[in-house]
């Protein structure tokens, strides 16, 4: 394990309902990267990125086994364990979601929604923060008079970037993207990217994604996931 | 030979719909032509001005005033009861039950939804006595026993509209919370119930019309046929539903019949605009769904 | 499941766990109230006897067969009724035409049962006295023809969603092969959606047995064991609802808890055979 | 308030009924039948009322159906003038009202008939008898049926004579209307005119005087039996061994199917009760029952 090691995972295999979806998943993978795993669909890729944020403890009958290891300030530390919370974990390690997923509430609401679940901050700082994350994510001038409409008004790219802004308001330092632009067009698609190339600076990324050209164009390593196992390709 | 089975199949579809339409039409043709003639306020009122009866400054005798308030009183408390009951076990059931509790619980509540109502009645009558037996002379069949009752018997209703509204959320919106930290319970009350709010009260006011247009639960629990308006839990109350059947076969007069045409028209107003409302919201919901 | 903690939870458990309970205590409640008639080993004599209560008698056979007469003949008369309104409603009719149909049944469902009653009472009755029965008027086919139309909306709610879930690619396949709507229904949708329609037939049964007011106010409520359909009938319902009035302390009093229980073990069946079809037969198709 | 009341609801048409007096009263009572609370409030002498100044609570009566019409109106005149008294009233039966009272459920029960010993003795209930009621086997007035003997009429209740032409009418069957056992109506009926006798297992059974009246006008073939007040133009009454069921006959004691309509209170009666039950043996209270077709004690 180097020192820039970020995740690290042993001999993890995970069944769903009694089913072996995965297995001896062995990774070492360094921070600021963006790690690919690509795939034929209903491999279970979604599944392996939900290893990390613990989603899949949702929706039951699954389970897990093996080590899961996450760096967090210089330390090690088993994200199954109870050294950090699950709704800490989830905000250190964010998630975007394939078909862009805003609340049914308004555009402000959606991306000061973390802050809104952990209570007691000002309004005025929540405002400040919500217009940094919208320039982040280059949206601010498309939505700045739509703060107060209805999120799902916005098109299908404003509404990815405004989940990658709800995502990156938590101050993540792994971000888990799940095809985030197979629900979008061309010109909107370009735009993600972008930004995911800017987030690697402060970020760790794991990209799972179907897209050969996309890989290439984005990551520093690319895994295959076939027949259960991982498979480091490039 | 097809041909025929298929021809008759076809006849004998559009003759049932054409059937039921037109028992509806006479139904409700029959009810305005017995009945329009004493709609007005005098219907509610009786000879008493609406002002004074509704400050309660005069006690209307001669109007439905009295079955009107006890059945608005008797639908607000059963309401009050099965709401909250109805709607924490539908999220319970929906969010956190698992496994064979599950499966006993469904099994129940389906039991309990197929219950007749004069069942409901009965144990809401057998558990006056055991009450009465307990505490003699503190309690009879009353209002409160009658809402309890009649909130018993919607309950069903309300935790398996909370219950298939919370469900049907989509996996991709369900998750979206948690992924940002939300605990179930946030995920709940930020996510999950606002947006299935419309299916919710759609089913509560389904329930609500439940409530008021029930007759045989209250009719062993506490309704009587004079009682003026109910000013407490614990006395007696008269009710529309009730007062259409005591009139249907207690009737002395053709004036206290036509009051009993009115009474049934009003009910039947009553669930209309309730049916009316639960459907506006259903269809908003279905627009919704859309344009999203 | 291991974010279960907290006082919220706790209540929405407490609600579902008490309304579980509470189902449980009708029932026990009922058996309680009603334990002389049972330990005397009555139960099952009550069930055959007729009602004497002049020479102490007090079976409740005469009910149970007036329920179940007028659940079945206004089944019997509902059914093709309903059935032809389902097959209207979910594929013969033009769609705009589909959803005025389904309004409709949706409406006639919430219509108060005492209405239904009601206006039978003035029209119905007095039609079946002067051309059809004779008699009083008051008889289970006035009864059953009204419950007909009551329990109408459930069954066609039922059959129109049994009927439209058949997948849409086999619609359009049928479709696709110039295939009218007619034999669309009849050999495509009929055919997968049976389970649903026995599902909703079970639920109309069930709703037509545990009716109160039609009954009590158009079956007539006379003792005897009904023989023909104009003859007049006393149902498990109505009578609780007649005897109700009595002694406390009285054997008739006590019956009407084993009609209690009757109507209680009823439901139960009803829930089992639905919970059968529903989930035994419908899983080869979902 | 008296005068407040006459003010309040018109003039006229009570002062002209007073001035033609009973039989127009009785016109009236089938003409303008909704107007009948009115008559009462003004025939209602004041000071009947007076028992009741000052007090308040709740009364709660229940039981026989006959009563019903007589309570609502009492209770009506005593709700105008102490809006701090609530009675309600429930119906049910005799039995129902001599159980709930027995039971502590409500302050005053209604009975059609005396209550037996035993049920004294249990409840240490008290009886109060305030008013009579005559009870008589009724037919469509197109039935041209108009007189029986006891027997033919005990024939026809058991099922034994079961068309028409038996007794005299046409060749049609008889359909025979009963009430539920809870009645007090029926209890009377039962042992004076059908001397305890069978009923046919296949009479129509119906819930109230209001109910069989319906019924028997609805149905030219029927036969029944209601309270004598309840008889009117839509029911033909059946002579009895010659005794024709009416008010006179039923007063005079010459018509024998008859009860006394008894209010029953647990133990001695005692505030509202009391006043209640006073209120319905004194000169308002009963005009009250002679307008609904009661034969008064007093």
């Amino acid at each position: 394990m180097q020192d820039n090691t970020k995740i690290f995972t042993e001999g993890v295999r995970f069944s769903y309902q009694n089913k072996v979806v995965l297995e001896d998943i062995n990774l070492s993978l360094p921070e600021n990267n963006i790690i690919a795993v690509t795939g034929p669909s209903g491999t279970g890729k979604s599944t392996f990125l939900s290893i990390f944020n613990r989603l899949w403890e949702e929706n039951g009958g699954g389970d897990c086994e093996g080590q899961v290891m996450v760096r967090f300030n210089e330390k090690m530390v088993n994200i199954y364990g109870t050294e950090i919370p699950v709704a800490q974990l989830r905000r250190l390690i964010g998630m975007v979601f394939q078909a862009p997923n805003p609340l049914p509430m308004t555009v402000f609401k959606n991306i000061a929604f973390p802050f809104i679940l952990q209570g007691g901050m000002k309004k005025e700082e929540m405002a400040e923060k919500v217009e940094i994350m919208l320039r982040r994510v280059h949206l601010f001038d498309e939505v700045k008079d739509r703060l107060t409409s209805d999120a799902r008004n916005l098109s299908g790219g404003q509404q990815q970037r405004l989940c990658i802004a709800r995502t990156l308001i938590s101050d993540p330092e792994i971000i888990l993207l799940d095809e985030p632009t197979s629900s979008l067009d061309g010109k909107a698609c370009e735009k993600i990217e972008e930004l995911i190339r800017e987030l690697r600076e402060n970020c760790t990324l794991l990209l799972v994604s179907h897209y050969q050209d996309q890989v290439q164009r984005l990551a520093d390593q690319v895994y295959e996931l076939e027949n259960r196992r991982l498979r480091r390709v490039s | 030979m097809r041909r025929i089975i298929e021809k008759t199949v076809f006849g004998v579809s559009w003759v049932s719909v054409f059937l039921l339409v037109t028992a509806l039409f006479f139904m409700l043709a029959y009810l305005m032509h017995r009945g329009s003639g004493v709609l007005g306020k005098g219907l509610i009122f009786g000879n008493v001005s609406p002002i004074d009866a509704l400050l309660l400054k005069r006690q209307v005798f001669n109007g439905l005033f009295p079955a009107v308030m006890g059945t608005f009183a008797l639908v607000l408390l059963a309401v009050a009861f099965a709401v909250p009951v109805g709607l924490a076990a539908g999220i319970y059931m929906a969010e956190y039950c698992h496994g064979w509790i599950r499966q006993v619980l469904t099994v129940l509540f389906d039991i309990l939804a197929g219950l007749p109502s004069i069942v409901v009645g009965l144990a809401g009558f057998s558990f006056t006595i055991i009450l009465h037996r307990a505490f003699p002379g503190r309690l009879g069949p009353c209002l409160l026993i009658s809402s309890l009752a009649i909130g018993f018997l919607i309950l069903p209703y309300l935790i398996r509209s909370t219950q298939m509204a919370l469900e049907s959320v989509s996996l991709s919106l369900r998750l979206t919370a948690p992924a940002l930290g939300a605990t179930r319970l946030q995920n709940i009350r930020y996510v999950l119930l606002p947006t299935r709010l419309p299916d919710i009260l759609s089913g509560v006011i389904l329930a609500i019309g439940r409530a008021a247009e029930d007759t045989a639960v209250i009719m062993l629990t506490g309704v009587v046929a004079s009682a003026g308006l109910p000013r407490s839990i614990f006395e007696q109350f008269e009710a529309l539903p009730f007062y259409i059947y005591y009139i249907s076969s207690q009737y002395t007069n053709p004036e206290e019949l036509q009051m009993g045409f009115g009474a049934a028209i009003l009910l039947l107003t009553v669930c209309a605009v309730l049916f009316l409302s639960a459907f506006l919201i259903e269809q908003a919901i279905s627009w919704r769904l859309r344009r999203y | 499941m291991k974010i279960h903690s907290g006082l919220p939870v706790h209540l929405f458990r407490l609600a579902a766990l008490g309304c579980g309970f509470l189902t449980i205590a009708v029932f026990m409640m009922m058996l309680y109230l009603g334990w002389p008639l049972l330990t005397s080993g009555q139960f099952f004599v009550l069930l055959s006897q007729n009602w004497l209560p002049e020479q102490n008698i007090y079976g409740i056979y005469p009910m149970l067969t007036g329920s179940i007469a007028i659940a079945i003949l206004s089944l019997c008369l509902s059914l093709p009724i309903s059935l032809g309104t389902a097959f209207v409603a979910a594929t013969l009719a033009p769609p705009k035409f589909r959803k005025l149909v389904m309004i409709m049944v949706r409406f006639m469902a919430g219509i108060p049962t005492v209405i239904y009653g009601f206006v039978a009472v003035f029209l119905l009755v007095p039609f079946m006295r002067e051309q059809l029965a004779g008699g009083s008027g008051l008889n289970i086919l006035t009864a059953s023809l009204v419950l007909a139309l009551l329990i109408a909306p459930t069954m066609i709610v039922f059959f129109v969603n049994g009927l439209g879930n058949v997948d849409k690619s086999y619609c359009l396949a049928v479709d696709a092969m110039g295939g009218r709507p007619i034999q669309k229904l009849l050999y495509l949708q009929l055919p997968q959606a049976w389970p649903t329609i026995i599902a909703g037939i079970i639920m109309g049964f069930g709703r037509a047995m545990g009716d109160t007011l039609i009954s009590l106010m158009l079956a007539g409520n006379s003792i005897a064991v009904p023989h023909s359909v104009v003859d007049s009938g006393r149902t498990l319902t109505a009578h609780i609802a007649l005897v109700i009035a009595a002694d406390f302390a009285s054997m008739e009093f006590k019956s009407i808890f084993a009609c209690g229980l009757v109507l209680y073990g009823f439901s139960v069946i009803v829930v089992i055979l639905l919970r059968y079809v529903t989930t035994v037969l419908l899983r080869p198709q979902s | 308030m008296l005068v407040r009341n006459i003010v309040q609801r018109g003039l006229c048409i009570p002062l002209i009924n007073t001035i033609l007096g009973e039989t127009m009263l009785k016109l009236s009572k089938i003409f303008t039948a909704g107007m009948l609370c009115l008559l009462m409030t003004t025939i209602a002498y004041s000071n009947d009322l007076d028992a009741f100044v000052g007090q308040k609570g709740i009364l709660k009566i229940a039981g026989g159906t006959a009563h019903i019409p007589v309570m609502k109106a009492a209770a009506e005149l005593i709700m105008t003038s102490n809006p701090d008294i609530r009675i309600t009233i429930a119906g049910g039966g005799t039995g129902v009202g001599i159980k709930q009272v027995g039971e502590g459920l409500v302050e005053i029960g209604n009975a059609g008939r005396k209550a037996t010993d035993e049920e004294i003795a249990t409840y240490n209930l008290s009886m109060v008898k305030w008013a009579i009621d005559g009870v008589g086997a009724v037919v469509n007035p197109k039935n041209s049926v108009t007189a029986l003997t006891a027997s033919q009429l005990q024939d026809i209740f058991a099922g034994k004579i079961v068309n028409w032409k038996e007794v005299g009418g046409e060749d049609r069957e008889i359909n025979i209307y009963d009430r539920d056992s809870a009645s007090g109506t029926r209890e009377v009926f039962w042992k004076k005119a059908l001397n305890s006798g069978d009923v046919a297992k296949k009479a129509n059974v119906v819930v109230s005087n209001g109910a069989m009246k319906t019924a028997i006008a609805g149905d030219p073939y029927s036969i029944g039996y209601v309270s004598v007040g309840h008889i009117d133009a839509t029911v033909s009454p059946v002579a009895l061994d010659g005794v024709v069921p009416n008010l006179e006959n039923t007063k005079s004691g010459s018509y024998g199917v008859a009860r006394g309509l008894y209010s029953l209170t647990k133990g001695e009666p005692a505030g509202l009760a009391q006043s209640f039950l006073d209120f319905l043996l004194s000169p308002t209270g009963q005009q009250i029952a002679k307008d609904k077709g009661f034969v008064g004690v007093k």
